[in-house]
């Protein structure tokens, strides 16, 4: 075989992997466009008005989530399985996003931590790495931390509108949150800053709630909230 | 040098020299362009950002509206900075110059719209700021000196205009944010209870916004992003405080304490 | 002259301003020093016993502002006197301290404004340029703003201490500085930093006077004010 | 906002307010003056940039002198703008406004330096510099409109003086160097064998009175003193390429090459 | 028109941008896929065996211009015809690239160098910037400067193939684009860099002639010459 | 001796040097773990219930410095004792943290703190720089600021957890420790930076004294605190 | 499960991972060692002395590589073979090394480009990503053009050694690789920065034909060549 | 002890630390300067008139060696022995230039490579670790790869002063260097950084004896060089 004749099938295997690059691009943005449609939809939240909504909010963002499953699916297909790795770069940061907003939307709905398998659930993707395209752990982990910090922005802006009740039940949520990261021995990467921001999350509610009780208005929290709830 | 004369013989006439020549002068003159758009992007930022300072004195100011007017004034004279670079740039691919004149097109928006939020409590659009950069020719003088460069041009065409671009506008609106934060902190700093909730309703609006365009715009957009989530972070606690503090009035008082905060003031300004 | 002769003189010339900055950096350390010693009487002040003694600790803060003027002048000396800002950075820093530091004082003296012209009398400086070691005008600024804020932490702890009039008339000045500053056009520098930080402070003084009117703590204060002042 | 009243009622004639309101004023005035100077600076620079450039033409035009004579009439033109620079500092202390103007002093010290090397092949001191940068009133008007603003003034204060600093003066050395290595380049490539080696000769000498300052002077001294080495590297190296190469010709040869590259080129010129 | 609405549009603006970006980015690949096609032609003549050939190569070479053309007109659709500079970025590198090999074949036919004019003509484009597409004046000088070091390396390949008179003729092409560059005044930026390397082009070029000379190898090259061209 | 004899020589020294970071590396690892675990123990102190059993958790974070102890020791015997500083990097942070939780126990059990001889007695190491593993002065400082933070922390849990005591006590020790920070004179340094940080703990913790002033709750807490202390 | 649960599970996945990084990074470490030990051992090529013993040194090099094929086999054993990308950035580096080393003594035994599929024989690898440890392309291409610039400085030595006719066939065999590469269509990556140092590796080595031709040693070259080889 | 009698006791550790750090940056000053005219001495081989002085200008720059023997002297008593790596960054520039410069010395008088014994005996500190002021292994060959970077430009200018022998035995030497260096298993630092340097340093000097040798001046240098050394 000659030199070119080499090269010539080189560029071959450079094509198709172009390609399949080119490919995935494609689908990961049409994935961004549908994770920033929920996060509009979530985003309401925050509003003093939208506190009554919240289910209905829920409702919206699943929908969406169908969507998501249609792109994921779209984007499994992309390339051969064993090389989710090679690719792993151009989808981590929405996997990550729509990891972020499945936990809210699962918070919101039950006030519960979403497991690792059933966010693969929501996304339709596999919860076993050897079965197919799945989620990193700390995909996973990273968009948990993402909640962490939008709830503690939700403790506030509860407050603003008169929702004395969910900073509570938001600061035992994240405390728990946090004994569990404790748990975990992190690399020094950028999950690990991460995580470190999650201390500034916990203070911060821990000052609502703080706020809350010195006013006494912790109680008349827990009082309504029986009813509420 | 004992050589030096070899290569002087070059003839200075070429056809390969004389095409030189005026590659030189056509690239002076784009960069001496080029130099007095920054001059002027300078000047526009340094007044944009002083129209800023100034309606930022609105809350403490006995009158709000001679402020307005007086703002206005100073971005009439921004204007007349931004139409001097709509002149320089008549017949010229803006795009070409945009590096010059950014930064200054971007302190003005940022200017404009937080006047014209003070005045409306809404946001200036694109369109709207456009239609405020059209700027025809005001005495006999420049249509004189106009004419003589291209007499084909008709009647309609005594006019400049300058188009901010979109990311220039979004760059300006991200900018806004900052200023609107500190417009908040100072209302409640002022005993004004109504605008920091306004204020956090709006700026609510604007996040949402970007969020929404997310990683779509350019990487200078989404740098902004950040800047932007913590203004209204502490817009949104500013409310939470309002709120907070708000909830321990008991309610037959809430006149009563206004007037007495009044009377503390006046008395200490007699002993002041 | 030879181009090494000319190196050698160059050298010269550096050699002798990095010595003027060495003699700077010492004169600045024992001026830090003094500082740090005014900052420790002054801060009695914020505790509960500290009120009343606040004219003894002027006093003794007074004592130590004359070490500061031999200090300030022995700085005066270490360099040409036409090059002030050639070496501005290295007092900077501490000039702006003295200036909260004097300020203070004739504040809790007076509980009023020192002048820029005041101030480079403690100080033992001139206050036009033209006659020499002088005081910028943003080393004034940022002293001043230092103040705004001390002054926001007394109000809290002087409601703490039981004095329900003092925070009424902190809020009143910090107001009226806070009308001053607003007159400037700052750059995007450190100044205009340390002045967005004004804002908190006026925001913290409004939450305690409105703390103190919603009690009817004011009316006590105002009333028996009459009597303290 | 319904409690703004409040905070309107402070005495705007208050002592405060007036002490701020002079503070408004100086502050301004002296970003005023900045901003200024930077506009100057700026035109300092590209002036002195077009110098260098001019320069560099020497070794191809037909006559160094002219050449030489326009270089002068061009540094003239920088230095009256830096003349506008000492009028703006005068009475003030120049570090204040150092950061504003050093960029241009720096240029301006490159191409005199420049300028002065291709006259004399020896170094400007920094006095040398600093004494062409006294000026005197060139004009009535100009006598008449400094007089009445500072009429108590000598007749010998009739002059406006700047002086480059050490520090602006070694940037603007090292900088030189840049331009001394093109200039080898550029005489290898037009067959001028002797003015190499008077580079490489007279570059270690700035190189060895860089490495000998060392790191006691600022920063950016210091961080010079690589692409400085790079320069003497490439000077060296030619030097080298020229003996290696010289050292092929065959004596006799010596004067006959010459004469016969003359031939060539003259042909050539004919068929083009 | 409500805040959303506004950035709705505001993100159909920045959508119609990226699709014109995605659209350019395609055809420059095509655009650049074909420069490289010319490249390979014309490289044979630094070969032994390709100083023959070149009338061919230059031939083979124009009609891949063809095809540049179709390209080019094909680019010039995808955006807005006064938004040159906007995008100039995507096709600026390209369209140096072709302006060089624009200018190599010219050269190899002529040995002069092409005008801006006759580039643009060979590409298809306007001259002038206010009738449409364009060259930019400094992705012509660029282009041009890319010829100069082509030539200097063809000059020693002219040598290693036996041809003597090349060398001498490249001089004088090369002495007087140098001479023309003496007369521009550049901006620090790439073209500025790019024009610094001329100088060693023409150093190179001094070099062969030098040997050529001391062998008295340029008598025998201008002796035959005149019969050759 | 050869060139290549030299170097052989080289790569011995180099080989011993990257093994005992190696080792270090690793001790450093199961050090960091045992941190983790203390951390654990000792938050539980911020949760409602956790105020009752203070002596218990401090009883058990002390069984855990007995592994810290021992890992200690093993790290000591990793290295010569001279190159403490050369390998100081390595176990700065770890160290850095277990300072801080001896003295948070400390600080939980007897309300004093620690100080650097009794730390280096709990991590079983020595007081002295000369008699072999010692701890660091910056080390135990910063120690020391981390333990400021985290009881501004607690006074503000306190609150929530209806004992408005602790905010009095608290405050006074983090007062004292101000002012002793305020006798040294730091350098520009980490450590100078995280000490910019106290002053941060101290108004905060002003601000909660504030807020049980102005309510009379701090009344009521040292009308109980005199029982209970 | 609860949250602690939920975290205990996640920290055995990291581990897990934590684990394999390691071991694989031992495993890199005595590759990297048997590489550094086959280079040794080529760069005897480029001494005067070295040219007799081409064929030995080639021999001794064939021989570490059995060394490299058995650290090779040990190190895709470490981790899931549907991984390899996910840590394909430990032994990236060193597998480019290896490929330029079997590149390079398969250059100096037949004076031809090694395949992709001979390199991998040679490594004890597999040719196809399918069938597990293979070779990445980019590796192979990035191996192949560090051989570029090994040839191009072996050119040089063999000039000095006095073998004028090897500088006429690299110069052969670098120009068919960059036409070679020249159909490639590479990203703007690190592989297309490697491959723009190509062009001095032609440029230097068609500057060592021209000083042997303008010297009349090529043909004295191809005169021997003819017999030698 | 109260809390701030411990604050002043650490001030006054604090203090010893502070007045070592300035003694030692004094002393470290003054070596400097002596560098720097030991380098200014050496820098004179490299003028082409310099070439003859080689003797006298070691025979200089030893007696300078004086001075640093005693400098360093004064730099050893200024700290406590065992302290060696705390204050290493501290001279750790200034020793590996001065390693470098003796190491240029003991080249140009004798073309070998100093040993780290010899150079210790020149700078007058200990060849072991454990006997005190030693010189740390990295340092050594930091100072080494200087000395191969100067001696590449040696090679050069050497030929421009018509010294053709003296690049031949730099080469060999450069050569001897590169082997021993590559016995070295560096981590990935500043002088690994350092080390990939190495190469352009020989490939450098490979030209130079190219050049040489292809001119047939490589035979007239060994054929003079008899009778010179
Ligand atoms: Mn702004
Ligand atoms: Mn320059």
């Amino acid at each position: 075989m000659s030199v070119s004749e080499m090269f010539i099938n080189l560029q071959g295997v450079l094509t198709v992997d172009q390609d399949i690059r080119e490919d995935i691009r494609k689908v990961v943005q049409t994935l961004e466009q549908t994770a920033r449609e929920i996060l509009t939809v979530l985003q309401g939240v925050h509003q003093g008005s939208g506190f009554q909504d919240i289910p209905k909010k829920c409702q919206k963002a699943r929908e969406h989530f169908g969507t998501v499953r249609t792109q994921l699916a779209s984007l499994k297909i992309k390339f051969p399985a064993d090389q989710y790795y090679r690719f792993h770069e151009h989808w981590r940061f929405v996997l990550q996003r729509l990891v972020f907003l499945a936990a809210f939307v699962v918070y919101l709905e039950t006030e519960t931590l979403v497991t690792r398998e059933a966010v693969t659930e929501i996304l339709g993707i596999e919860a076993e790495r050897e079965r197919g395209f799945h989620l990193d752990i700390e995909d996973y982990l990273s968009g948990v931390l993402t909640l962490a910090s939008e709830l503690s922005r939700l403790a506030v802006n509860s407050v603003t509108a008169g929702d004395y009740s969910r900073p509570l039940r938001i600061s035992a949520f994240i405390n728990e949150l946090d004994s569990g990261f404790r748990l975990l021995n992190l690399k020094n990467d950028s999950l690990r800053k991460r995580y470190d921001g999650l201390k500034y999350d916990v203070k911060k509610i821990e000052e609502v709630v703080y706020d809350l009780s010195i006013r006494g208005l912790n109680k008349e929290a827990t009082d309504g909230a029986g009813g509420e709830k | 040098g004992h050589r030096r004369e070899d290569k002087d013989s070059i003839n200075s006439s070429s056809a390969v020299i004389m095409a030189f020549k005026s590659f030189q002068l056509e690239l002076d003159t784009r960069h001496d362009k080029y130099e007095r758009l920054v001059k002027l992007s300078r000047d526009i930022t340094i007044e944009s950002k002083r129209t800023i300072f100034l309606l930022h004195r609105i809350t403490s100011a006995p009158s709000g509206e001679e402020i307005l007017i007086e703002s206005e004034a100073k971005l009439d004279v921004v204007r007349q900075k931004i139409k001097q670079v709509a002149q320089e740039l008549m017949g010229e691919d803006m795009n070409q110059f945009h590096r010059a004149i950014s930064p200054g097109l971007q302190e003005y928006v940022e200017a404009v719209s937080f006047q014209y939020f003070i005045k409306t409590r809404t946001l200036i659009s694109l369109e709207e700021i456009n239609k405020q950069l059209i700027f025809a020719a005001e005495d006999k003088e420049e249509e004189e000196t106009k004419l003589p460069a291209s007499d084909c041009l008709s009647k309609q065409s005594l006019t400049w205009s300058l188009k901010v671009t979109p990311v220039d506008y979004l760059l300006g609106v991200a900018d806004l944010t900052g200023e609107l934060m500190r417009m908040c902190i100072n209302s409640v700093g002022n005993g004004d209870i109504d605008t920091p909730f306004e204020l956090s309703q709006f700026l609510r609006q604007i996040y949402d916004g970007f969020s929404y365009i997310g990683n779509t715009g350019p990487y200078e957009v989404s740098k902004k992003l950040y800047t932007l989530k913590q203004s209204l972070a502490k817009v949104e606690n500013a409310c939470y405080t309002l709120k907070v503090r708000g909830s321990e009035i008991p309610k037959h008082m809430l006149a009563d304490v206004f007037s007495t905060k009044t009377e503390i003031i006046e008395q200490e300004d007699g002993l002041s």
